[in-house]
């Protein structure tokens, strides 16, 4: 499988993404310069983490406009799988490829620290070889997940939260919530399911060496799904 | 022609950075302290524009676009001068 | 050289006149103007006069303290660059260098804490990143005054949210730092950044002028009227109404200075750079001067084509600018189009502003007018060099006088009074703040080990860093206290299983002019130069930050010292929290005292007596001990003893344990008086750490201790509930549930400085 | 009494946000725009105030004691009615 992680000026978990995908899980990965118009040749692009255009005005919301995006959205909207890491998920909403909007968090200060995740909908693309909890480590001022009531009726109707904050043991309790999201929302997916949005770093935890590789779970189902379908 | 555009949360959206502010200022020791809202001001400079209401149309468009995020955000727009 | 007469300037229109109080004014004594004016053989311009005024600070020109600093080993096997460049940089094989410097930003963190402390972090990168070195960490040490006073929780709010503004954004993960709290902070904070990175060793780039005919390139962020005298600035005390001074504060932008590393990263990839310095302290001046003075050139600039935010600046203005993400580079001629296509990628502007040339002068031209043209040297080498009076502080004895403190009695309270105290307490207020785990090399993080330890990238081999500080010790006693952070630098690198490598420094002080401030310099320099020679630790960066005060209150004496450490491959490194079964052993000898402890200023708010003293042979043991135990697996955690003493560290490796280990218990062979027990389980010492290992392994422990002459003791077990202490007699001096350890610890930071607490871990 | 505190970059002072929102509009296609600052506003009800000048004057002292940071930053205040 062919991992393509877009740079944007201030992208600073592309690196991470591109080592994960490419050293830890063996695949093949190339970093997308941002003023690239092409993803012919990728099979899973990847929105990394990161300070796009510094996080200034909105998360995301200058990157929305780079270039490559029209590219993103023409390859979502056919069927490829996309996932938004932190800043990238910022970018995906800003783009409209997923509903709703990441808020500051609700205490106002930047996490930066290991959560637990419960699998809210086993059956995505992305969580079809997850256990029923992660570890996820976060590290972001806004991820406070909000939509509308109609929005989050419909997300939650059609499963499309994929995961929820929660304690170790999978209880999802306001206080497993780090930054105030509605329903702990910590990650979802378009209706087609092909493109996801997390605040969480998974390519943070999926090597040993690091303490935890339960993240990894994420892109081996991704790939496992791609393979799948091929 | 320089025009001020005013980004604020909508009603019904959590807006922490004002709680954050009404907590301050009653520790600062201010009372009878009401709804605290904190939204963004952007000043622009249209250089090549002369007409007010064109210059307001065009705020309006970069705010709709980029200034503001029409989830939880209202805008507004005025001529500075 | 050539005569000076050589050179001549024009004064501009619109110049102020040079009188006696603009001189003054620019801090040159008469006796230096004198010597500005036998150097010129003539006036000065006021662009000259500003020049020479921040070239001549003590900032800049290290006027005062370069003859000392000369006195700190500096060489080694594995030194690739030393003190004198924008970093420095050690060898840790596979073909790669580790880069590193700390550097203080005390005075515009006082003055606005979160632009302070994020320039701060914005400086040091760029000296780390200017070698062609990719930062892969940083750090810092930061002092505030007591926790109660009005002013420290919005300077710790806004300190650590700079710092995080800026390192976050950048990318680059914070893994470490120290900090402390004492009322002599009152009025003048510290903030000491330290960034690390990694050089492939034969591409480290200098900031050397060379090649007459090169091109002179401005890179990055445009020019403002930023921080013009901030380099003056960091040289003089904080007066009462010192808030005058504000406009000089600088923003900074840490998205722009994230695609200047990564442009300059790709530059530096080509054949294109002949130097590269970054733009700090006097800006456009200094990074110009000191290129030309490494290279023994000259270089001329024309200050007109330097990209500017306002209009309207004068060639004084923009000289002495300190605006943020600016770098100088000398490009090899011809080759300045790679330079422009690369920061163009970048979005980023690069301009060629001026060359090298080869009369030794630095000349400014402004439309083919030159403005200042100076002899390079006179700005460099032949900046003013003081021998300044040195007098023993009239109190120093009343200082060390060993203080009458009265047992407290309760050994429980005490322990939790002091796991509470905001220099003690849990950092997680701090440290979930930074991102500290981008990049993927954080193995140990913070809080869990007593240094970080990272991967190498390129290398099996680990890094461990760590910053460390003291300056009650080294305020009782000068020369020992600085030792003792040398000592306890290196310490802390064993229990996680490295060798200390290499070392930078920030010497915080107060105002030099006083002989008491100059013998407290002194004799700390000398304490930090006997600890390196002892620890064979080379000094290879550092910055000395003067005129720590406010009014009469002088800072304490805070050296600072941040260490890198080697971990070989296929060791695994040592946390520090216990595991749920096995032996607690403590390794060395402990000689408790409680002159200038943290039990003696919280408890008995006393801040008196002899600290403890560093015996190197032991303390040398110890750390030799402790790396060998961690190769060979032989531990299962590691932690020193430092402040708060034997029964703080342990409780802070059973709160660290998280719950694995329920508890555990020992016997400290001390008398039963009170007095004695308060001593042996508060009291500091250098030179011991706690270490668990599995029962089955005790014995072997133990022999491999008496093998390497590192004294060892067996005095307890992990298991059962809480922390238990037993004297000598069997009685028990301390008993508490993990779980009120815990909260004293986790709550302490927050509360006692009026921070809003963060909510428990998950 | 509802009060509006503007709180904007000194001038002279570095906007890097501003920069940002510029470089971000002449990407999406807009030309002819000169300079832009971001700042913040903040909407405050204060309940005890029915004074304009009372509930201004009060405001001013908010705003200089926590909303801005006069080092590199001003403010304004007005009534919003
Ligand atoms: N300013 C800071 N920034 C980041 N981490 C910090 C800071 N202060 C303390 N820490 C981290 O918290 C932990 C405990 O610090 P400290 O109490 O100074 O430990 P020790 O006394 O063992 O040196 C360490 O891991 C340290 O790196
Ligand atoms: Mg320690």
């Amino acid at each position: 499988m062919r991992f393509g992680i877009v740079t944007f000026p201030g992208s600073n978990c592309d690196q991470d993404a591109h080592h994960v995908v490419s050293h830890v899980l063996g695949h093949e990965a190339r970093f997308i310069w941002h003023k690239e118009t092409d993803l012919e040749d990728v099979d899973c692009v990847i929105l990394p983490g990161g300070f796009s255009y510094g996080d200034y005005l909105r998360c995301g919301a200058i990157a929305r406009f780079s270039p490559i995006m029209d590219a993103v959205v023409r390859f979502a909207n056919e069927g490829g799988y996309v996932i938004g890491i932190c800043n990238g998920f910022q970018v995906l909403t800003e783009t409209g490829l997923l509903p709703g909007v990441l808020l500051r968090n609700q205490g106002l200060k930047f996490i930066c620290e290991d959560t637990r995740l419960v699998v809210a909908n086993g059956h995505s693309p992305w969580t079809v070889l997850c256990p029923e909890t992660l570890v996820a480590p976060i590290a972001h001022a806004e991820g406070c997940y909000f939509a509308s009531p109609e929005v989050i009726g419909q997300l939650e109707e059609q499963g499309r939260v994929i995961f929820r904050y929660a304690s170790s043991r999978g209880e999802e309790l306001a206080e497993s919530n780090p930054n105030g999201s509605i329903n702990n929302i910590a990650g979802i997916i378009n209706e087609a399911g092909n493109v996801l949005g997390m605040m969480p770093h998974p390519e943070r935890n999926s090597e040993t060496a690091l303490g935890d590789a339960s993240g990894a779970a994420i892109f081996r189902s991704i790939i496992h799904s791609f393979e799948a379908r091929a | 022609m320089r025009i001020r555009v005013h980004v604020t949360p909508r009603r019904g959206v959590l807006d922490p950075q004002g709680q954050a502010v009404a907590h301050g200022l009653s520790n600062l020791g201010f009372s009878g302290l009401g709804e605290v809202r904190v939204g963004k001001v952007v000043d622009l400079e249209l250089t090549s524009e002369s007409d007010p209401e064109a210059a307001l149309a065009t705020a309006r468009k970069m705010a709709s676009q980029l200034l503001a995020n029409e989830v939880v955000e209202d805008f507004s727009v005025e001529v500075l001068g | 050289m050539n005569p000076p007469a050589a050179f001549s300037a024009d004064p501009r229109q619109g110049d102020p006149a040079i009188t006696d109080q603009l001189i003054a004014e620019h801090g040159l004594t008469p006796d230096e103007y004198q010597k500005v004016l036998g150097i010129l053989g003539r006036p000065p311009t006021w662009t000259e006069l500003g020049v020479f005024s921040v070239m001549w600070s003590e900032h800049c020109s290290y006027k005062t303290s370069r003859r000392f600093l000369k006195t700190l080993p500096t060489e080694g096997e594995r030194v690739l660059q030393g003190p004198g460049e924008n970093a420095g940089v050690v060898d840790v094989g596979d073909g790669l260098g580790v880069c590193f410097k700390m550097e203080s930003h005390n005075h515009p963190s006082f003055i606005e804490p979160y632009q302070g402390a994020a320039t701060g972090v914005g400086g040091i990168l760029r000296d780390v990143f200017t070698m062609n070195a990719r930062p892969i960490a940083l750090l810092n040490s930061l002092r505030f005054g007591t926790p109660e006073h009005p002013r420290t929780s919005y300077l710790v709010d806004g300190v650590v949210d700079g710092i995080a503004g800026y390192g976050n954004c950048m990318g680059i993960p914070t893994v470490g730092g120290e900090i402390d709290f004492n009322r002599c902070y009152n009025g003048n904070i510290l903030v000491n950044a330290m960034a690390v990175g990694i050089v492939p060793a034969d591409r480290i780039f200098r900031g050397i002028a060379a090649g007459p005919g090169n091109p002179v390139l401005y890179v990055g962020s445009r020019t403002g009227r930023d921080g013009i005298h901030g380099a003056t600035m960091a040289s003089d005390s904080f007066e009462e109404g010192g808030e005058g001074r504000r406009p000089t504060v600088q923003v900074g932008d840490p998205y722009t200075e994230k695609r200047l590393l990564e442009a300059c990263m790709e530059l530096m990839q080509q054949d294109a750079v002949i130097a590269i310095q970054d733009m700090g302290a006097a800006g456009l001046t200094s990074s110009s001067v000191e290129m030309a003075g490494r290279g023994g050139t000259g270089l001329v600039l024309h200050v007109d084509r330097i990209p500017r935010r306002e209009p309207g600046m004068t060639p004084y203005e923009c000289l002495l600018s300190e605006s943020q993400e600016r770098m100088l580079i000398v490009a090899a001629a011809g080759r300045e189009h790679i330079v422009e296509e690369v920061f163009t990628k970048w979005d980023l502007e690069a301009v060629v502003v001026g060359e090298v040339t080869d009369d030794g002068c630095w000349r400014i031209l402004e439309d083919g007018q030159t403005v200042a043209a100076i002899p390079v040297l006179a700005l460099t080498d032949e900046a003013p060099n003081y021998d300044r009076p040195r007098e023993k502080p009239a109190d120093l004895k009343q200082r060390q006088t060993t203080p009458e403190l009265s047992a407290h009695g309760d050994c429980a309270a005490v322990l939790e009074r002091l796991l509470g105290s905001p220099g003690i307490a849990d950092k997680r207020w701090v440290y979930r703040q930074y991102d500290h785990m981008v990049r993927l090399g954080t193995l140990e993080r913070p809080g869990d080990a007593d240094a970080a330890v990272l991967r190498l990238p390129g290398s099996k081999r680990m890094l461990a860093v760590c910053v460390d500080g003291n300056s009650v010790h080294v305020k009782l006693d000068p020369f020992g206290g600085a030792q003792g952070i040398i000592a306890e630098a290196c310490r802390n690198l064993a229990c996680t299983g490295a060798q200390a490598i290499g070392a930078t420094d920030c010497l915080n002080f107060g105002n030099p002019e006083r002989p008491d401030v100059m013998w407290e310099f002194e004799q700390a320099v000398l304490g930090l130069g006997e600890g390196l020679r002892q620890a064979h630790v080379p000094i290879v960066s550092g910055n000395v930050s003067f005129y720590n005060e406010t009014g009469e209150q002088s800072i304490h004496p805070t050296p600072t010292i941040g260490m890198v450490g080697l971990i070989e491959a296929g060791v695994s490194p040592l946390g520090m929290a216990l595991p749920s079964a096995g032996s607690l052993v403590l390794l060395g000898s402990p000689r408790p005292v409680l002159g200038g402890s943290a039990y003696a200023r919280v408890i008995h708010d006393s801040e008196q007596g002899m600290p403890p003293q560093v015996y190197w042979s032991e303390e040398l043991a110890l750390h030799q001990l402790l790396r060998e135990a961690a190769q060979r697996g032989l531990l299962l955690a590691a932690h020193d003893l430092s402040e708060g003493g034997l029964a703080t560290s342990l409780a802070e490796m059973l709160i660290s344990s998280r719950g694995k280990a329920s508890g555990c218990q020992i016997q400290v062979p001390c008398p039963p008086s009170a007095e004695a027990v308060e001593l042996s389980l508060f009291g500091e010492t250098h030179g011991c750490a706690w270490v668990a290992v599995e029962d089955e392994r005790r014995a072997e422990l133990l022999a491999l201790c008496q093998e390497m002459q590192c004294r060892a003791t067996a005095l307890g077990s992990i298991g059962g509930e809480g922390l238990r202490i037993l004297d000598a007699q069997g009685s028990v001096v301390l008993d508490r549930s993990a779980e009120s350890l815990r909260k004293a610890f986790e709550g302490g930071f927050a509360e006692s400085i009026g921070l809003s607490p963060c909510p428990p871990r998950v």
